[in-house]
């Protein structure tokens, strides 16, 4: 097949199509972080009705979407199941800012776990601006980035797409090419010169519950696999103990305490 | 010209040449139903729905699949690919080929099978295998369950489905769909959803949890497990799932019409319009889809307990009792069958 | 089954809080202000404090925990209330930079999360606390105890030429 | 609605509690039964915000619930820390934010605590007439809510509907939608624009006529949402006080505790209201307290709109806000329960500690304590029974 270097008749037509399908296709995912999404579900409701260009099937799985809408403040928690959404998502693939937090960090910029904007992480096609914006401002960023669609070009036009995660899972960050104020540069070393506190694990302490209680929800396969093991190593030597009789009753509670 | 007529007689061809003539019928179908769902949502929500693609909003479908035929395809790094793959495939294949046996008017019928009710009732059960191979195939917990609930949800509801329209087949004595329409005369108090209406409305709840439409849309819940065995579909595959739901949908509602609803027939004698008969199968079939969706924005989801509760214990008895009054019936009154 | 709330006047009610409480542990100070039970006690003493008044007078609710970083030593407030217009505030300090305290779970379970929310942002340990763990920071990546007075941000600095 | 033989049916079929259903890790064990762990959120539809649940399920029957929060950490307690008095109201709105007036009146009167000024009455009435209409103004949805979350999409259109009118309204007499920054220090921002009153008083009577179609008669009396909901959730009396609970959540077991009745702050005790309470700690139960209250926050409009006296609606606090050494607590009836609010003033222009105690945040806890035994599905009943509220429950 031929490889087409510049656009010529047969590129540009099929672009014009496939544009126009995706400008009027929008299908935002269904991706709500914080007071913006009350404002985004008021956008998609009957008053605003954003269904009205294409945009209204708020698809619930990241694998159907087309643009994703960061609407409210990311954490630094939060930005790396954001990103990972995003990578999630199929190609062509664009993102809108909605709400000062989402674009700067807002209101909340000088938080320790406020992510400075959404484009810190993934690159994003609109802002829009606002605390939270207007549902009427979302339209109108809603046909902007159409506006940008229209714009695109298969052939003869790299849109930057840097791959966000490496294959060993690093997130890399992105950085959008934009002049960044005194505050925002001021944001990256702040915890630079703050002492950090010695850690305090409570295990570490007398009187506190065992290391396993204290991790994070999760509990890894198998570490599940090996408390299982021993919880049946223990409830076999219970079983044993009992058949010898009581009398050996000492000497498993002995063993149960080593 | 003769001959082209002439070709188009040898049965091969002609089963072919129609054929496609359904498959295209229903992949459109299928793009209108997207359609005309998110317009009859929009005035049950109080609200416009697509209207700035073209004339009030009449090209929403077309820009839709033009998107998602550009859209990237993924399938997960640990899927089972070609499982993942298989499974739209598998979805779709049913769907289209129970229209084989759809008679839309006097002799416009793909293929006139003797068996067709037993075509039918073998085909739509297929469709749980692309459920299943969905879920399977995804290797994602929320598709697993989805796949887990949709193959226990098809084949538990295959049951009051098939007692269902026993009652019709003893009517008629006949397996044909043709026959059965036949049968049923053209007027509106012959057809059958009188006679046997708990027969009709079992067949429509069943049809309902067949594919898979609220209340019953548990393989799916949106809101539970995030769209269940399609959950890591994207772009052309998941066009084609929700293509297979659509004409799953659209041919459930063409088979109740069949049945129930006096397919062709025109619901008074002087309504007959000769030749084009096959508008009152199109009105029928659309009114039982327009039920579907108002049925789809109206009531909540049920739980996966009470879906078997209301299968097993409600409906299988239901059909149960009306075959044995309808058998009872027919001993009596032997002029009542065909 | 059905939960028994306190009856009767309010001002009697208070002065039974503070009765019960006093004649039970030695407190550094008690004081009705505002219909308000206002109580210190020592931090050994905290946990008994509360299952004096979970069991014995029977204040249902814990309210919030909160936590003061006054530098050098940490200010807790327990807000207990009694559905009925009664509040007891029980106030202990703590010396040192680790903190460590009984835990309130065992009269009032609700005290789990705000432990967990005490621990996750200054570091107060409580003793005997079922599932101690970090609420909203990670447990892994973030070292810090955030709301210390030793933690800073960068407001403090864009700030003071507004001051 | 449905006969008593249809109610008894259902009652009777649910009526083992939801624990019944679990099989002991032994038997699991002894016959190499797995179970899966499914991790639902933060990004979900149904979790309200950004909660994750670690599940560990059984089937579809869930054994284990473990919320993790924190992705919406967005440290409001250190940032009000170094922004001044008045200057920390905007962002209380932010916390909760289907209560925006609860949290800055929560907040405020929290400083008023430390300070000693004296309200106008006519602020007092604005802020309850305010506080009321957001309370109506995060019922409605939250009821559409957990209608969607059973899969039914229309009732949340119709909410937001109410919602959107509201938020006219708010817009008028605020200037925003959302984030008011209405109720100051002292009294409120601005006095309600001449022909606000009555615009609220057509609202209101509109919304009567609306409410019982809309959002009861369509579900209330519906067979799936009865099976749904009935007997789901279920919580006694003593669960719901020991995980310290309030709010709808917990006079739905008919713990008779409001704030505004038995803390009494504001106006609230010249008003007529009854404290709606519903015996059945399930979460059909939650939903009925829930219109019963939405009732009851017209009939408070109703009210603040007959006696508001004419006046200022400012006090004086004079230009900087210092409070002496102190601490100071506010503690209002948000839509979830008690929002109270601790400030520690050190006597300088801002605040030496402010904490807040959210509804959302200590409601949840319930999460862990009652899905183990239910199925999956019946997680987003539970979620609409708390309703917790993301920007609530991680400050």
């Amino acid at each position: 097949m031929q490889q087409f270097n510049e656009p010529n008749i047969i590129t540009t037509s099929t672009d014009k199509l496939f544009n126009w399908a995706r400008k009027n296709s929008l299908w935002p995912l269904q991706f709500g972080l914080a007071c913006c999404a009350i404002e985004m579900m008021s956008t998609g409701m009957a008053h605003n009705d954003l269904d009205r260009f294409g945009a209204g099937f708020f698809a619930a799985s990241p694998r159907q979407a087309d643009v994703m809408i960061v609407s409210g403040t990311v954490s630094t928690k939060m930005a790396e199941r954001m990103t990972r959404l995003y990578e999630q998502m199929p190609e062509p693939k664009w993102v809108i800012a909605m709400g000062a937090c989402a674009i700067s960090g807002g209101p909340f910029l000088d938080g320790y776990s406020v992510l400075m904007g959404a484009d810190r992480v993934i690159p994003v096609d609109v802002y829009v601006p606002g605390c939270p914006p207007r549902p009427e401002a979302l339209i109108f960023g809603i046909m902007t980035l159409q506006k940008k669609i229209e714009r695109d070009q298969q052939v003869g036009y790299d849109r930057p797409r840097p791959a966000l995660v490496d294959e060993d899972g690093t997130i890399n960050e992105y950085l959008p090419e934009r002049e960044y104020t005194e505050i925002s540069e001021g944001k990256a070393p702040r915890l630079e010169g703050i002492r950090p506190l010695k850690r305090t694990y409570v295990f570490e302490r007398a009187g506190m519950p065992p290391a396993s209680q204290t991790d994070v929800g999760w509990v890894p396969p198998e570490v599940k696999k090996r408390l299982k093991e021993e919880a049946r190593a223990k409830k076999a030597a219970e079983a044993e103990a009992s058949e010898n009789g009581s009398a050996n009753g000492s000497a498993t509670e002995n063993k149960e305490n080593a | 010209m003769q001959t082209v007529l002439n070709i188009l007689e040898v049965e091969p061809i002609r089963l072919l040449i129609s054929f496609g003539a359904v498959l295209f019928l229903v992949l459109n179908l299928a793009a209108v139903l997207t359609m005309a769902e998110r317009k009859v949502s929009g005035y049950i929500h109080l609200r416009y729905g697509p209207n700035r693609v073209g004339p009030r909003g009449l090209l929403q479908p077309a820009a839709d699949v033009f998107k998602l035929f550009s859209k990237e395809n993924v399938s997960p790094g640990r899927s089972d690919l070609w499982v993942f793959l298989g499974a739209p495939i598998a979805m779709f294949i049913p769907a289209a080929l129970v229209w084989l046996v759809v008679p839309f008017a006097p002799g416009a019928v793909v293929a006139d099978l003797n068996v067709a009710v037993l075509f039918f009732v073998a085909i739509t059960s297929i469709g749980a295998l692309g459920v299943v191979m969905a879920g399977y195939g995804s290797r994602s917990a929320f598709s697993l369950l989805g796949a887990l609930r949709g193959a226990a949800q098809m084949i538990s509801y295959e049951v009051p489905l098939i007692l269902s329209l026993l009652g019709v087949v003893m009517l008629t004595g006949s397996l044909s769909l043709a026959d059965i329409v036949e049968a049923q005369g053209d007027t509106i108090w012959t057809w059958y959803f009188l006679f046997q209406f708990p027969m009709f409305i079992t067949f429509y709840i069943s049809g309902l949890a067949e594919v898979k439409r609220v209340p019953f849309d548990l393989p799916e819940g949106e809101s539970e497990i995030v769209g269940g065995f399609m959950v890591e579909y994207s772009g052309m595959t998941w066009a084609l799932i929700q293509a297979a739901e659509f004409a799953s949908m659209a041919v459930m509602s063409a088979i109740t019409v069949t049945l129930f609803v006096g397919g062709w027939q025109p619901p008074l004698p002087f309504l007959d319009l000769g030749h084009f008969n096959w508008v009152w199968f199109g009105i029928k079939t659309a009114l039982i889809m327009f039920t579907f969706q108002w049925i789809r924005w109206s009531v909540p989801r049920l739980r996966m307990d009470q879906l078997m509760d209301l299968g097993w214990k409600i409906l299988v008895p239901i059909t149960l009792i009306w075959l044995f009054v309808t058998a009872g019936l027919l001993l009596v009154f032997p002029s009542l069958g065909a | 089954m059905a939960l028994s709330l306190p009856e009767g006047d309010l001002q009697t009610r208070l002065q039974g809080y503070l009765d019960g409480l006093n004649n039970r542990h030695g407190l550094e100070e008690s004081e009705i202000t505002d219909n308000v039970v206002r109580v210190v006690a020592l931090p050994g003493d905290v946990p008994a404090v509360l299952a004096t008044a979970r069991e014995t007078l029977s204040i249902v609710h814990l309210s919030f925990i909160t936590v003061v970083d006054r530098q050098g030593s940490f200010e807790l407030t327990y807000e207990l209330m009694d559905f009925r217009g009664g509040r007891v505030r029980i106030k202990t300090t703590i010396e040192g930079d680790e903190p460590v305290i009984g835990t309130a779970t065992r009269s009032y379970p609700t005290a789990n999360w705000h432990e967990r929310e005490a621990y996750d942002m200054f570091g107060v340990a409580f003793a005997g606390h079922p599932d101690l763990r970090r609420t909203y920071m990670w447990q892994d990546h973030f070292d810090h105890h955030p709301l210390l007075k030793s933690f800073e941000i960068s407001t403090k600095r864009t700030f003071e030429g507004l001051r | 609605m449905l006969s008593e033989e249809r109610r008894a049916h259902h009652e009777g079929a649910l009526t083992e509690p939801a624990s019944s259903r679990l099989v002991s890790p032994d038997i699991r064990d002894e016959f190499g039964l797995e179970t899966i762990d499914m991790n639902m959120g933060p990004q979900h539809p149904a979790m309200h915000g950004l909660l994750r649940l670690i599940l560990e399920l059984d089937g579809e029957t869930v054994v284990r619930c473990d919320p993790v929060m924190g992705y919406l950490h967005r440290c409001h307690e250190k940032i009000a820390e170094s922004r001044m008095y008045p200057a920390v109201i905007p962002l209380t709105d932010r916390l909760d934010y289907f209560a925006n007036m609860h949290n800055e009146h929560g907040y405020v009167l929290a400083v008023e605590d430390l300070l000693d000024v004296e309200i106008p009455p006519r602020a007092e009435y604005i802020r309850v007439l305010m506080c009321e209409l957001m309370r109506l103004a995060s019922h409605i949805p939250s009821i559409g809510f957990l209608m969607l979350e059973l899969g039914a999409f229309t009732p949340i259109l119709y909410a937001f509907r109410e919602r959107e009118r509201i938020q006219a309204i708010f817009e008028a007499v605020t200037g925003a939608r959302m984030m008011f920054h209405y109720i100051r220090i002292g009294g409120v921002k601005a006095d309600l624009p001449p022909d606000i009153p009555q615009k609220i008083w057509d609202y209101i009577e509109s919304l009567e006529d609306n409410f019982q179609r809309d959002f009861v008669d369509l579900i209330a009396g519906n067979e799936i949402f009865i099976s749904r909901t009935r007997n789901v959730g279920k919580m006694t009396q003593e669960q719901a006080v020991e995980m310290g609970v309030t709010g709808p959540a917990l006079r739905c077991t008919g713990v008779d505790f409001d704030i505004r009745r038995d803390y009494p702050y504001s106006i609230y005790p010249e008003l007529e209201f009854d404290v709606v309470t519903d015996s059945a700690g399930d979460v059909e139960a939650s939903y009925r307290v829930r219109i019963a209250e939405c009732l009851q926050s017209i009939r408070l409009i109703k009210q603040c709109l007959e006696q508001m006296p004419e006046g200022e609606v400012m006090g004086d606090t004079g230009r900087r806000i210092r409070p002496a050494e102190g601490e100071g607590f506010g503690r209002v009836e948000s839509p979830r329960g008690e929002y109270a609010v601790h400030v520690v003033s050190d006597g300088s222009d801002t605040p030496y500690r402010v904490h807040y105690r959210d509804p959302s945040f200590c409601n949840m806890q319930l999460l862990q304590e009652i899905i183990p035994g239910h199925y999956l599905p019946d997680i987003m009943p539970i979620m609409g029974l708390v309703d917790p509220v993301s920007g609530g429950w991680d400050k």
